[in-house]
């Protein structure tokens, strides 16, 4: 089976979708002649002409409107945002009109945005942050993060055939960091199912993104000393595979809630409070967080180093849970 | 045109002064008394295909697409059977099979979705418009700008329409902008950019004839400034302490329903009995619908955890449910 | 001592400020002439005049980022927002501009963003929402919901003085529906402060807001039936009183998190993450949630009543809890 | 002037084509080669209680504001004796004292916070300006709009200079916007709009003198489109192959140094051999500047905790931190 790195795999997803279908399209800023700031979009101009590959002038809340107007008339958008950091300059089209469009009046609004997110190439405050918790506290759009090339080939269809606004989060930290097998055919995976990485016995740790690595990291460490972490990858964050994490946390009676996000507020309280009012019974032990501090993601190596969760951090609250 | 203007004015005169102060209307109440002529000039004229978003104040525009006027009165009454089934309030009435795309209460938000649907126009090879209104405070926020810079850009079949009103709640246009006429805006995108007296309802439908016949040519949009006037509060619960009496009264000389009287009674097009004639049928149609609203249902409770996400099932396509 | 509304609490405590600091100054929407939607500032164009009563455009962006300006210049403006819906529009402003200066390069940016905010007066879903959260989750900022007039003065004072960009949120179903004992004299409430409502012995309900209110509803009529629910009302939620969150859960061993927001993502779920990893020994029962659902504010009032959590829902889940 | 334009060239080269390419820079790379005198002929005027707010490429600005070559070194390098303490990257330089707002990466933010720098001055009664740069394709955000707006309603001495470079990353101006001039757009909000010739530091500083000159006098904003060409990438990492060979050409001969010294020369002002022993100078300088930082150290991990929120015990405030 062909391997591709994660970038050349959410290139091959809406490639693929765009072929199939003549109403999704691609919009953004440099996404046509440059093929995007990561060259997600690389040779769609040329393939799909401009008609379908659009770039737009600085502007992402008319972006956001745009794309939730033409979805409205029957297209399928799949919005670029540079980096994930100036959604924030689209939030309320997103969160007021795309988002409860169907819930107010029944109209369907299928339309992707998608970008880099996350921190780890020392980016600095503006282009390193993960604000998927926005959006995930938004009902009527759904959330995905994946972890793994096969995923986000897999999501990204998923997301653009959805009938609902996506958020679609990359992690800029993966786009060419890891590889893996990625079938040439059609395949979907399916928004809000999580997937076991690796099956263990005595700490579940849930998480998704760029930490499911870290996580497998301390896993593998972790085993020599006898302690079995089970990793769950959520891949999808709205809505989240509430069963799978209730089964992982059954099954080990522990848990380690861990993500890159900052803490208050963060994915790990939802999912301690789902814990916490459907497992109480099974667990053994507190549930612990291991996350980003409540800071703005810092510039220099050493302090966004200190900012991040990462391996060690999570072995050292895996033993303690462990021997609790 | 003069049934609509008189129908928009009955109606809204009827939930303004009538059912909102009898608390027959849940939540908030704008109309648009005294600019009625804006969107009766402009949405007559639309075709099959064209879409619009009216500002909260352009009742006409979803009669003249259609929209029973039952319907309409439910959405005020919060009922069951209303085109929202209870979940929105006011004009916040979207219907795509008849090209209307609702305000949502963010103001200047539909402008970057206009834009949208004249891409897909554009996509799918339509010589189709969108016209999207919204007031001159709106003009302030910045998705008024980066839409209208968009359309530009991309040569979008967007008309939009700018009802200036004098007012944006309590805010007096020179607390607004810097400048005379918002129309020179149009030129600092690369548009048209035309004022024309909105209480002149011919003014306003040859105004946005031309603009529309522009964009269904494929030469982009446009930007029209239609000067009117409030002449109510900003809401029912608003006695708008802060407008000067004389300014009020200027404007009703100016009133668009009776300068089209006018003008049809001085061409004899109708005569004084018509015109009485058909503010009986008005009357009779608008107690109708009243009638219809006040003896449908409200939702029920649980119907709330329905419909966020659009799925398989489509709980808004389920059968029972239609008005 | 002088009985207020809530709406009247606020006004006076703005009102003393702006009399003591000749850099406190007001700036929104229809503030000046008008004294506000709701009245808030009304009078005060009269005594401060046009320099300190600012009416602006609708321009939300602008009016946070020219606050922000205005802040870091030695002023400390309070925004207004006519509704909290807005806000929204003013997000990139907030989040990234305001929020992060000071960590970024040491100024300070002392400014309050206050409005209306929540549900139950038909307001449908543009004029009804809780959107607390977006700011919990960034760091910076600080989150202030006041639920009884006492509260509302001391904490919009504390919060002027504050040298931190504060939102602060006012409910609107209480404006003028609740009235207390509010004095004359200056005083503050601090920020990051819980106060305990009601003490009980069984079942700690943490809550804030007008849902204060309803879980005092509740624990009327539950001591009847013999459940002691003790009511923890957090006032502030960034930062929020940890240390009383816990002592009430570790007295009570049991615990309802209960708010108007939404559930997924909403503060209960940043409550039970800290309950579930340092009370956790303490706990004699599932972490229970309370909140509205995941969906936008309906308008109808069948809909919207079914969307609120009430006493009812509160004293069914109460009377599960204390049974378990 | 030719001084600050040399030394910013020579400090942005060493940036982009040698600390970059060594790996000593951490992050992203965004200079001005080119557009030095936008930079250059603004702020060289300024008064001491203006302010100003730079774009990402707009150097000369800190170092005419006073800020030490080797602070702005070492926030590249993200050091921690930088201004930052290693906390922001590249231009993202704040400092009050010397009245300098840094940019953040969302475009346009800055324009809002220049408006509430200026009603401040005008609350403090003082006859300062704040001078807010940006891009032409930043022009297209929301946010510059409501800022330019908002500064001609109250009247705001505020400055808007556009340095428009032709490209905003890969994207021309007419994916920009539809019109030839952005100069225009002040007319749209009733302040003066005025094109110059970016390249031509003696012609922005006489533009820049007049719009300073009227917002003194209290008569409010003005809005400055500077001419002007990017000539580089986007970043250091972007070959900006979609830049036509022959557009850099015809920038390169009018490029403001060279353009500078000319005049200069003619004029017999200064030698070529004052010019030589200027470039030594200045080249010094910078060995210097990039030493120092180079040995400087890297902030250590813990400090990333410090200083979220300003308190009693402010971690910015306390000693032994200073560089
Ligand atoms: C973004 C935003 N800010 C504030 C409001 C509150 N608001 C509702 S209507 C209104 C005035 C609108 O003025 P204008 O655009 O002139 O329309 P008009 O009401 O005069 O028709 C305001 C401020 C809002 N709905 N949206
Ligand atoms: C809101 C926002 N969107 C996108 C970006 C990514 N971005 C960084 S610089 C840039 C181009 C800016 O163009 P322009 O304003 O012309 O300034 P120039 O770089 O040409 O000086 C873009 C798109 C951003 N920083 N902020
Ligand atoms: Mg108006
Ligand atoms: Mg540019």
């Amino acid at each position: 089976m062909p391997v591709l790195t994660y970038v050349e795999a959410i290139r091959q997803g809406i490639w693929e979708e765009m072929e199939r279908d003549p109403s999704v399209f691609v919009i953004g800023e440099d996404v046509a002649e440059y093929g995007g700031a990561f060259k997600v979009t690389d040779g769609m101009l040329e393939r799909f002409g401009r008609d379908r590959v659009i770039d737009t002038p600085i502007s992402e809340s008319a972006i956001v409107g745009a794309a939730t107007g033409a979805a409205l008339m029957g297209m399928r958008p799949v919005v670029e945002m540079q980096f994930m950091d100036f959604i924030a300059c689209g939030f309320d089209q997103i969160v007021n009109m795309a988002a409860k469009i169907h819930y107010r009046w029944g109209a369907k609004v299928p339309m992707v945005i998608r970008g880099p997110s996350g921190a780890g190439v020392h980016g600095g405050p503006y282009h390193s942050q993960s604000n998927e918790m926005w959006f995930v506290h938004t009902p009527g759009l759904k959330v995905v993060i994946p972890s793994t090339a096969y995923d986000a080939k897999g999501l990204i269809k998923a997301s653009i055939r959805d009938e609902n606004p996506v958020i679609f989060y990359e992690h800029k930290f993966l786009y060419r960091r890891i590889k893996d097998e990625v079938p040439d055919e059609d395949y979907l995976v399916p928004l809000g199912r999580a997937a076991v990485r690796r099956e263990g016995a005595d700490i579940a740790v849930i998480t998704y993104g760029a930490m499911v690595w870290t996580a497998l990291e301390a896993a593998a460490e972790l085993e020599k000393e006898g302690v079995s972490l089970e990793v769950v990858d959520l891949r999808s964050l709205l809505p989240y595979d509430e069963a799978a994490v209730l089964a992982s946390v059954r099954k080990c009676g522990k848990v380690i809630l861990l993500h890159e996000d900052t803490r208050t507020g963060g994915m790990a309280g939802e999912l301690a409070a789902l814990i916490g009012e459907r497992a109480f019974d099974d667990l053994d032990g507190p549930i612990i967080r291991v996350t980003a501090p409540d800071t703005p993601v810092p510039f220099a190596p050493p302090l966004e180093e200190y900012f991040l969760p990462n391996a060690q951090k999570l072995m050292a609250a895996a033993r303690k849970l462990a021997a609790y | 045109m003069l049934y609509y203007l008189k129908l928009t004015r009955e109606s809204e005169f009827r939930i303004e002064k009538a059912l909102y102060r009898q608390g027959k209307i849940v939540g908030g109440v704008y109309v648009g008394r005294g600019q009625e002529a804006i969107g009766v000039g402009s949405a007559i004229q639309l075709s099959e295909g064209d879409v619009v978003l009216p500002s909260h104040r352009d009742f006409s525009s979803f009669l003249i697409r259609g929209i029973p006027l039952k319907d309409i009165f439910c959405n005020w009454m919060a009922r069951a059977n209303g085109p929202t089934r209870g979940r929105e309030n006011t004009l916040h009435i979207g219907n795509l099979e008849r090209g209307l795309i609702p305000i949502i209460s963010p103001l200047g938000d539909t402008c970057p979705v206009a834009c949208g649907v004249a891409l897909a126009m554009k996509q799918q090879k339509k010589k189709n418009v969108a016209l999207v209104h919204f007031g001159e405070g709106t003009s302030s926020r910045g998705d008024v700008h980066e839409a209208m810079n968009l359309a530009a850009v991309m040569k979008l079949a967007v008309i939009f329409i700018c009802n200036n009103n004098a007012y944006a709640y309590s805010t007096s246009t020179e607390k607004q902008y810097a400048i005379e006429d918002l129309a020179v805006r149009g030129a600092a995108y690369g548009m048209p950019g035309v004022k024309v007296d909105g209480n002149d309802v011919l003014a306003v439908y040859q105004t946005v004839a031309k603009a529309i016949a522009r964009s269904r040519k494929g030469d982009g949009p446009s930007f029209i400034e239609c000067k009117t006037f409030r002449m109510t509060g900003h809401s029912a619960h608003d006695a708008a302490e802060y407008v000067p009496e004389k300014l009020i009264k200027r404007w009703e000389a100016r009133d668009p329903i009776l300068r089209l009287e006018k003008y049809l009674l001085a061409r004899q097009i109708i005569s004084r009995k018509d015109i009485r004639e058909l503010d009986e049928t008005i009357k009779k149609e608008v107690d109708e619908a009243v009638a219809f609203a006040e003896a449908s249902p409200f939702p029920k409770g649980p119907e709330a955890l329905e419909g966020v996400y659009c799925g398989p099932d489509c709980w808004w396509e389920r059968p029972g449910k239609e008005s």
